[in-house]
């Protein structure tokens, strides 16, 4: 098995590559088994290996050919294979085969099915490459390649130009932050010699010691990867837009899979951030603060998946507070629990959207319970698992993280409120999305209900979210081992009533309308920051001022080609000359003497400068 | 025997003088015929310098020289004159700024 | 004066020869077509004889100095003559009668051409240039309708005279500075005249200078020549391109290389100022020049600018790299032209209308080889590689660097840059599509394009023979 | 002997081509294709003949002897001018990039050439011989006979089948590269009479001249004359601007030839000649170097992001790419000369191709405008897919040729100097830019209705090879570039040999 684990990869890959190329001449039913099949297969696999890996704690590493070599710079194509690995590899190959099932139906009517499977197997090999690289460069191919498919598939319906707009900011804003990264790359190889993680992380531990300059650069800029991967911020504004994308695209990349990569990168590269604390502290802020951020932004959306794609990003934050806070087993764990309701909730807004004939606008729906039923329980269950309520798997994973904060030194505590403030949102925002979307009286009708190949994926991913918590991820091998300390019981009686407090506030505005917010959100300090919140906090609006439109106005400006003014000016005088001259050749006889007058004594005097002796 | 010997310096300030004019009236003449005398001129102040030289250095050859120039400037006139008449015929003038026709 | 001198002499007997056969010929019988053959049979019997005085070479008296150098540019001057024959044959078919008289005009140029080129004294050169200047008045005011060609005769006329005035005065004062007529004299005693009298001996040259520099159309005596290269027939024009220049700058190097010129640096730098003068005003007079001829005219203005670096070098370096240079440079010089002349005349004529650069529009697809002679012929005076007009350059550019002139290197390099331009309108011209005129050249003239061509190619791609052969002249 | 015919034949071709027009109007393409592979046919099999070819022995640069093949006539004995060509590993890959795009650029003037067949073909083939005489001579005075010589019959490319404005295009190409190059000959003379003032021998031969000693100043000069040639051609900043025109106007083989091939002559220059002939003059200059460099990167790509023409968008593309070879070269260590090496043919198949798809658009829509078209995957969707490959491949996805060659560049770079690196690589986002908003403008967005009824036909068989050729290259390229690696690399340690090494002399400079 651990000989052929390329196959995972390639699997998908040769799926994709078949649809491209032969697409247009299989049939719809074809294309949907060629497209499931090969990411089944390739869960298939993975459970095998997963189950090898649980009997023989055992590390695989495995070099197909080595990419290149120049003057000791030598990355391979070569696969490194431990519990992360197989955690995020699970993720990826188990949800992405829920997804590819619901897709067969989500997309079925579309024209160009093929090429949508194409893309989206496609995604999922490159995502595996991603994953199972060893060495920095490979992975950083998966992670170029990954956001290649997003932009493929964010921008799939091209007729609309907002698509491709969405498509095209979402790949240049994450490539701003692939730019630091592999400018990060760039240093760690000039500096350590080498791209392959193990052996890269221990020549840092000798070469470096803890806080020195170097290894915190170029952990920063491995971070800055990171957070334009991951949503964070400064580079976040992109996650909304690309909802643009069919919904299980959201779905897959961007909640359960591509977006976590950032998280992916720096578990991977943990043994260097332990090098530099300040990276770490940095990567903690950025992530709580994201958190609130969005937090804040998602309780005001109307849109239903943008408001999934800002929890997206919120909960991303509580990974990257974990990962700061060196809770990485908790990161990770998160990551996968998120993967499952994340989905979960994507696929069900999915199910909704599809059966609602594409309304995106919550106040728009209502009343849903009883006539979308598998929906809304998924609905449920998701958005319970979302705000952590107890013995959800959410649960489990955002109570390690808060609670392996609160114990960090001097700023623990107050990550700590920060994070609970969060989840009083979350669960605010989430059960917001349920009342209003599945009470109350209707505005629109279904015109169907779900069929199995919706339905089944979206009963599996409600399991998972439900028992999700229990898993035992096998990454203890992988982290150092946190300290088993507990913090006092108080603690942790306030991280799990703080949700059930955010469902009750949320029960009461938005269902029993007992209490009334009206007043708050009318007065002109609510609409200012109602206002301030929905725009995202108005970072959009700020890039745009002032990046892209100084951008666009430097492309106009330079267009003209200021360089070849230069040369047009060399012409213009060379011309000025010739029409001189021209006009100096008149045809008149007496003037053409005058010249040769003017010559010779030019000459004379010139040879009779006497000052000049014989050579 | 010293008849009157002129240092050549002062012949060549002469003929450098007859050079000049000459050389004058080529420029502010409109007449061909005029232009033609200039040229004369021109070249017979060369002649005598050859003359001066020839003195000066007691040798035949500027003589010689100058009845080669007297030769020159005869083919040039006749040439220059046969020219004059079909420039009368042709130009209906001979006035030399009329003739123009082809500049830039 | 012994049997070998006149064997040395062969080339300018025959010439005088074919000129007294023509005159009686004339007043026997008035008959162009003999007229023609009869010159044709004396230039090839003056090619040959050039190559056969090759074995006398000695200095005939103090008039004349007879060596290869000499007779490699008589025989090159006989093939200009040659090819402007060929081309006159049609030429002046309007004119029809009276033709004759053109035949012995162009055998006396010719003969004063070769006179000029072996001149090693004053009173040749004097003969030499008039010889040619005159008959070359006549040649050019010969067409009998038409305002052009009178005018620009009387321009040349009268032009030329004054110029050869200049000279004839400036060799009097060198005269009077050093009592030597001859080369040889002058450069003895050049240097302690100089002493004596510097202002004398300077003021001399520089006249000599311009005078000379008139015929080369030196700027800033170079005014004339687009006029005169208008006005004069086609094949005239050629001929005062090729031969009159050509044997005038021999006659020129002679003097300032027998007359030891180049040791006065003052001289030197008033060359340096027109050559820099004539590379740059020559080319950008071409630029948006539109009739072909004075395109043409502008850039020989230019050529003899790049020539003269070769003479300014002389100061530097030993003749042997530099005769060898002017060899090669004149030679291709002329080759090219020629081809363009050729090229010019055959499609345009004496038609002014013709010679406008739109004229040449599509000539590629209807007249393949004329476009492609004329084609060359630009890439050579441009300089491209693979054409004689490269290797010139080169020539040049070598003998410019191996003595340092970078000022006049810069000009170069700025003037040849300008060219481009010009020489490029004239192909891309041609090279665009219109319909056919449906005329053609006679077969006679399809050849001499044809040979031109290859002695184009040939001097430009495989020119080790022909430097060696120039090495030993 | 075999370099001699390689050309030899091109030339012939090129005259069979004009001939057989006479047959039939569609013979000529089909000669030219023929004669093409017939060539590289020709190549393979002498190579295959050859011992070490499989392992290039390493060549002394200064030994022509451990060369692949070497090649010495005389030519004109009296100044030292030989017929010398010489063969090793980068001369190798640029000669098969030639013919390889060679035939491409064919295939491209297929359908795209509707008048004077045969003398199109011609030129083509010609340039081609051209081409390959530059990569092979190593002889100064033969290197710059091909290095003028080729640019004829691109210019009658550009001048005679050239779009709307060809006559201004081929002229300022055509100035730019024979001023340029008036500079260069001015250079390789000086050079020359420098070492025949201290030798006393005229020798053109680049063996005999490297090293030549002269001092600190001459030499500075001599090599600039060199660098502003070579820059002129590559092109970079600020010698481009012959470049969009030309480009923009060429037909389409003619794009394809210049882009490909052309631009590749002026980085090979600075490679073989520029720097290793005045290795002093050449890494005191590379810092202005680098910067001309870093700035056509960013300059090329903010250009190309204001574009509405098509072409003109891929020419100023190629600005920016071909910056990255020269910052690869000045740079002058072993992993930024191949990531240099790696982007001239990297950088030949991406923008051949899209100069192919440029063409296929004018052909079909007479327009080059991107605003006239929007949405066209609807009715081409295999253009389309073809499009987006080629340009993920020119925006740098990890996987293809530019990749590896940009991230090569940009890892040698960083150890000359940091904030230059940082500069370039900003390319990367811009270069990302402009790439997707050639895709948005042209084949994705609102289908134009314009375009609805036009009957656009779609990639046809031929295309569809063709650009399979290159996708299949750029792939290899991508994921297992190790041969062109291993073929380059013992040229470039040869030459990092006779050089010193700039690293530590940058390392010096750097405070």
């Amino acid at each position: 098995m651990s000989e052929t684990i390329w196959l995972i990869p390639l699997i998908p890959l040769l799926s994709s590559v078949t649809l491209m190329l032969f697409g247009s001449r299989l049939k719809v039913s074809q294309i949907g088994i060629l497209g499931v099949a090969s990411v089944g297969i390739a869960a298939l696999l993975t459970l095998l290996l997963a189950v090898e890996f649980m009997q023989n704690q055992q590390v695989i590493q495995l070099s197909l050919w080595t990419w290149m070599e120049v003057a000791g710079f030598a990355p391979g194509i070569s696969f490194y294979f431990d519990g992360l690995t197989l955690v995020m590899m699970s993720v990826i190959t188990g949800v992405g085969f829920l997804i590819h099932l619901f897709s067969t139906e989500f997309m079925e009517k579309d024209p160009s099915y093929a090429r949508y499977f194409a893309y989206l197997n496609m995604f999922v090999a490159a995502m595996l490459v991603l994953v199972m690289a060893d060495n920095l460069l490979l992975l950083y191919l998966g992670w170029e390649g990954v956001g290649v498919c997003s932009y493929l598939l964010v921008g799939f319906w091209y007729q609309h130009n907002a698509n491709g707009h969405a498509a095209r900011k979402a790949f240049i804003v994450t490539r701003i932050g692939d730019t630091a990264m592999a400018l990060g790359l760039l240093l760690l190889f000039t500096q350590l010699g080498t791209l392959d993680i193990q052996t890269m992380v221990g020549e840092a531990n000798r070469t470096w010691q803890v806080g020195a300059t170097i290894p915190t650069i170029a952990c920063l800029l491995l971070v800055c990867g990171a957070v334009g991967k991951s949503a964070q911020l400064p580079l976040h504004t992109w996650l909304p837009d690309a909802m643009a994308g069919p919904t299980p695209v959201s779905a897959l990349i961007h909640a359960a899979t591509m977006v976590t990569a950032g998280v992916y990168l720096i578990a991977r590269t943990h043994g260097l951030f332990l090098l530099a604390p300040t990276a770490m502290t940095a990567v903690a802020i950025i992530g709580i603060t994201t958190s609130l951020m969005a937090a804040f932004t998602a309780l005001m959306q109307t849109d239903i998946k943008r408001i999934l794609a800002y929890s997206t990003i919120s909960q991303i934050g509580y990974m990257f507070l974990a990962l700061g806070v060196g809770a990485w087993s908790a990161g990770i764990f998160h990551l996968m629990t998120h993967a499952f309701f994340k989905a979960l909730l994507f696929l069900g807004s999915g199910a909704i959207i599809h059966c609602l004939h594409h309304e995106h606008n919550i106040f728009k729906m209502g009343g849903l319970r009883t006539r979308m039923p598998v929906t809304f329980w998924s609905f449920m269950i998701g958005s319970a698992a979302l705000a952590a309520l107890p013995m959800t798997s959410g649960f489990f994973s955002k109570d390690q993280i808060l609670l392996q904060a609160y114990q960090l030194p001097d700023i623990g505590p107050g990550l700590w409120m920060a994070g609970l403030l969060g989840a009083l949102l979350t669960a605010i925002y989430s059960f917001r999305l349920v009342f209003v979307v599945f009470f109350g009286k209707a505005n629109t009708e279904p015109d169907k209900d779900t069929g199995w190949r919706m339905a089944v994926p979206l009963s599996v991913l409600c399991l998972l979210a439900m028992i999700g918590g229990w898993f035992m991820i096998p990454v203890s091998e992988v982290f150092p081992a946190s300290d088993g300390s507990h913090p006092a019981h108080w603690v942790e009686y306030v991280s799990i009533s703080v949700p059930i407090v955010g469902v009750l506030i949320a029960y009461l505005i938005f269902y029993s309308g007992r209490l009334n917010i009206d007043g708050l959100v009318s007065s002109t300090l609510g609409r200012r920051l109602g206002q301030f919140w929905l725009s995202g906090w108005g970072i959009d609006w700020f890039y745009d001022r002032l990046f892209v439109k100084p951008y666009y106005g430097l492309a106009n400006v330079l267009k003209s080609e200021p360089i070849d003014a230069i040369y047009g000016l060399i012409v213009a005088i060379n011309q000025t000359f010739n029409h001189w001259l021209s006009v100096a050749q008149s045809g008149r006889m007496r003037w053409y003497l005058a010249s040769m007058v003017a010559g010779l004594i030019l000459v004379i005097t010139v040879a009779a400068n006497l000052s000049v002796g014989v050579l | 025997m010293d008849g009157l010997n002129i240092p050549l310096n002062h012949i060549l300030l002469v003929s450098s003088l007859l050079f000049s004019i000459g050389m004058l009236g080529l420029m502010i003449r409109r007449n061909i015929i005029f232009i033609l005398m200039s040229l004369e001129v021109m070249l017979n102040a060369a002649a005598l310098a050859f003359v001066a030289a020839g003195a000066h250095w007691g040798q035949p050859d500027g003589q010689i020289v100058f009845m080669l120039i007297l030769t020159v400037a005869a083919a040039e006139v006749a040439v220059g004159l046969g020219l004059v008449l079909q420039v009368q015929k042709r130009f209906k003038t001979l006035d030399m700024d009329h003739a123009n026709r082809m500049q830039g | 004066m012994n049997a070998t001198m006149f064997s040395a002499l062969a080339p300018i007997l025959i010439l005088s020869l074919t000129a007294i056969v023509l005159m009686i010929q004339a007043s026997i019988k008035r008959d162009e077509s003999v007229a023609w053959i009869i010159t044709a049979v004396g230039f090839v019997l003056t090619l040959w004889g050039a190559i056969y005085a090759r074995d006398y070479a000695q200095s005939v008296t103090i008039l004349l100095q007879v060596d290869h150098w000499s007779l490699f540019f008589t025989s090159l001057i006989m093939i200009a003559s040659l090819v402007t024959l060929v081309l006159s044959r049609d030429t002046f078919s309007p004119e029809g009668e009276r033709k004759e008289e053109y035949y012995l005009l162009l055998v006396l140029s010719v003969l004063g051409a070769v006179v000029l080129i072996q001149s090693s004294h004053m009173v040749s050169l004097l003969l030499g240039m008039e010889l040619m200047g005159v008959a070359l008045y006549a040649m050019i005011a010969f067409p009998e309708r038409g305002q052009l060609p009178l005018e620009g005769a009387i321009k040349y006329l009268v032009l030329s005279a004054c110029a050869s005035a200049m000279l004839l005065y400036g060799f009097a004062l060198i005269y009077a500075a050093t009592s030597e007529l001859s080369y040889a004299g002058i450069g003895a005693k050049g240097a302690q005249a100089y002493g004596e009298n510097p202002m004398l001996i300077m003021a001399g040259s520089a006249m000599v200078l311009a005078g000379i520099g008139f015929k080369l159309s030196v700027a800033p005596f170079h005014m004339w020549t687009p006029d005169v290269y208008e006005g004069a027939p086609t094949p005239v024009t050629g001929f005062l391109a090729t031969v009159s220049k050509g044997a005038v700058f021999v006659a020129l190097s002679r003097f300032y290389i027998d007359g030891a010129l180049y040791q006065y640096n003052s001289l030197n730098t008033a060359l340096v100022f027109l050559a820099i003068a004539s590379m740059l005003v020559g080319n950008w007079l071409a630029l948006r020049q539109e009739n072909i001829k004075r395109l043409l005219a502008y850039s020989s203005i230019a050529h003899f600018g790049y020539l003269l670096v070769v003479l300014i070098a002389l100061t530097y370096l030993d003749t042997g790299l530099v005769s060898q240079s002017i060899t090669f440079y004149l030679a291709a010089y002329m080759v090219t032209t020629l081809a363009a002349f050729t090229v010019v005349s055959t499609v345009a004529g004496e038609d002014t209308a013709k010679q406008d650069i739109s004229a040449f529009e599509g000539l590629f697809w209807h007249r393949p080889l004329e476009a492609s002679a004329l084609t060359v012929a630009m890439l050579s005076l441009a300089g491209i590689p693979l054409t004689a007009g490269f290797m010139a350059k080169f020539f040049v550019i070598t003998v410019g660097i191996q003595s340092g002139l970078w000022g006049l290197l810069a000009a170069l390099v700025i003037g040849s840059a300008v060219a481009i331009y010009y020489y490029l309108r004239v192909i891309f011209a041609m090279s665009k599509s219109t319909e056919s005129t449906g005329e053609s050249a006679s077969h006679l003239e399809k050849l001499l394009a044809l040979v031109l061509i290859a002695a184009i190619l040939v001097l430009g791609s495989w020119p080790q023979p022909f430097i060696a052969y120039a090495g030993l002249l | 002997m075999v370099m001699i015919n390689l050309i030899v034949i091109l030339l012939v071709g090129g005259l069979l081509a004009i001939l057989s027009e006479r047959i039939s109007d569609t013979m000529p393409r089909k000669v030219a294709m023929a004669v093409v592979l017939v060539d590289v046919l020709y190549l393979l099999i002498c190579l295959s003949g050859m011992p070490d070819i499989i392992h290039l022995q390493a060549p002394v640069a200064n030994d022509p002897s451990s060369w692949l093949m070497h090649f010495k006539a005389d030519w004109i004995p009296a100044f030292g001018i030989s017929i010398e060509l010489a063969l090793d590993g980068i001369s190798l890959l640029m000669v098969l990039l030639t013919l390889v795009l060679g035939a491409i650029a064919i295939s491209a003037s297929w359908t795209d050439i509707v008048a004077r067949k045969g003398f199109f073909e011609a030129n083509l083939l010609w340039s081609l011989a051209g081409v390959l005489g530059v990569f092979m001579s190593l002889d100064l005075m033969l290197f710059f006979l091909f290095w003028e010589v080729m640019l004829i019959p691109m210019y009658f490319m550009i001048a005679i089948w050239g779009h709307e404005n060809r006559g201004y295009a081929a002229m300022k190409f055509f100035i730019f590269t024979q001023a340029s190059g008036l500079l260069m000959l001015m250079s390789i003379l000086a050079l020359v009479a420098v070492n025949h003032g201290a030798t006393g021998v005229w020798t053109f031969s680049y063996f005999d001249l490297l090293n030549t000693q002269m001092a600190e100043q001459t030499a500075h000069w001599i090599m600039l004359g060199f660098f502003i040639a070579f820059v002129v051609k590559l092109p970079g900043f600020p010698f481009h601007t012959w470049l969009p025109d030309a480009h923009t106007q060429a037909p389409t083989a003619g794009s394809v030839i210049l882009a490909g091939i052309l631009l590749k002559t002026g980085a090979y220059g600075l490679i073989r000649f520029a720097v290793p002939l005045f290795p002093e003059a050449a890494l005191n200059f590379s810092y202005p170097a680098m910067w001309l460099g870093a700035a056509g990167v960013v300059y090329g790509a903010v250009l190309a992001f204001g574009q509405t023409d098509f072409k003109r968008l891929i020419a100023y593309s190629s600005v920016s790419h071909m910056g990255f070879v020269l910052l690869g070269i000045y740079a002058w260590n072993e992993l930024a000369l191949q990531g240099a090496v790696m982007q001239m043919v990297a950088h030949g198949f991406s923008t051949a191709a899209l100069f192919m798809i440029a063409g296929s658009l004018q052909e079909r829509l007479h327009t080059r405008d991107m605003r006239e078209m929007s949405g066209l995957w609807q009715q081409m969707p295999r253009m389309g897919a073809v499009a987006m490959f080629f340009i993920v491949a020119s925006l740098g996805l990890p996987g293809l040729g530019n990749f590896v060659a940009e991230f090569l560049v940009l890892l040698g770079l960083f150890q000359v100097n940091v904030l230059i690196t940082v500069i370039a690589a900003s390319g990367l986002i811009t270069g990302a830019a402009y790439s997707l908003l050639l895709m948005q403008r042209s084949f994705h967005g609102k289908v134009n209705k314009k375009w609805a009824d036009y009957g656009l036909s779609d990639f046809g068989p031929r295309e569809m090879s063709t650009m399979a050729v290159m996708m299949i290259a750029l792939i290899l390229l991508g994921v297992y570039p190790q041969p062109v690696l291993d073929v380059a690399q013992p040229v470039l340690q040869s030459l990092l040999d006779l050089t010193t090494i700039p690293t530590l002399a940058v390392a010096e400079a750097t405070p």
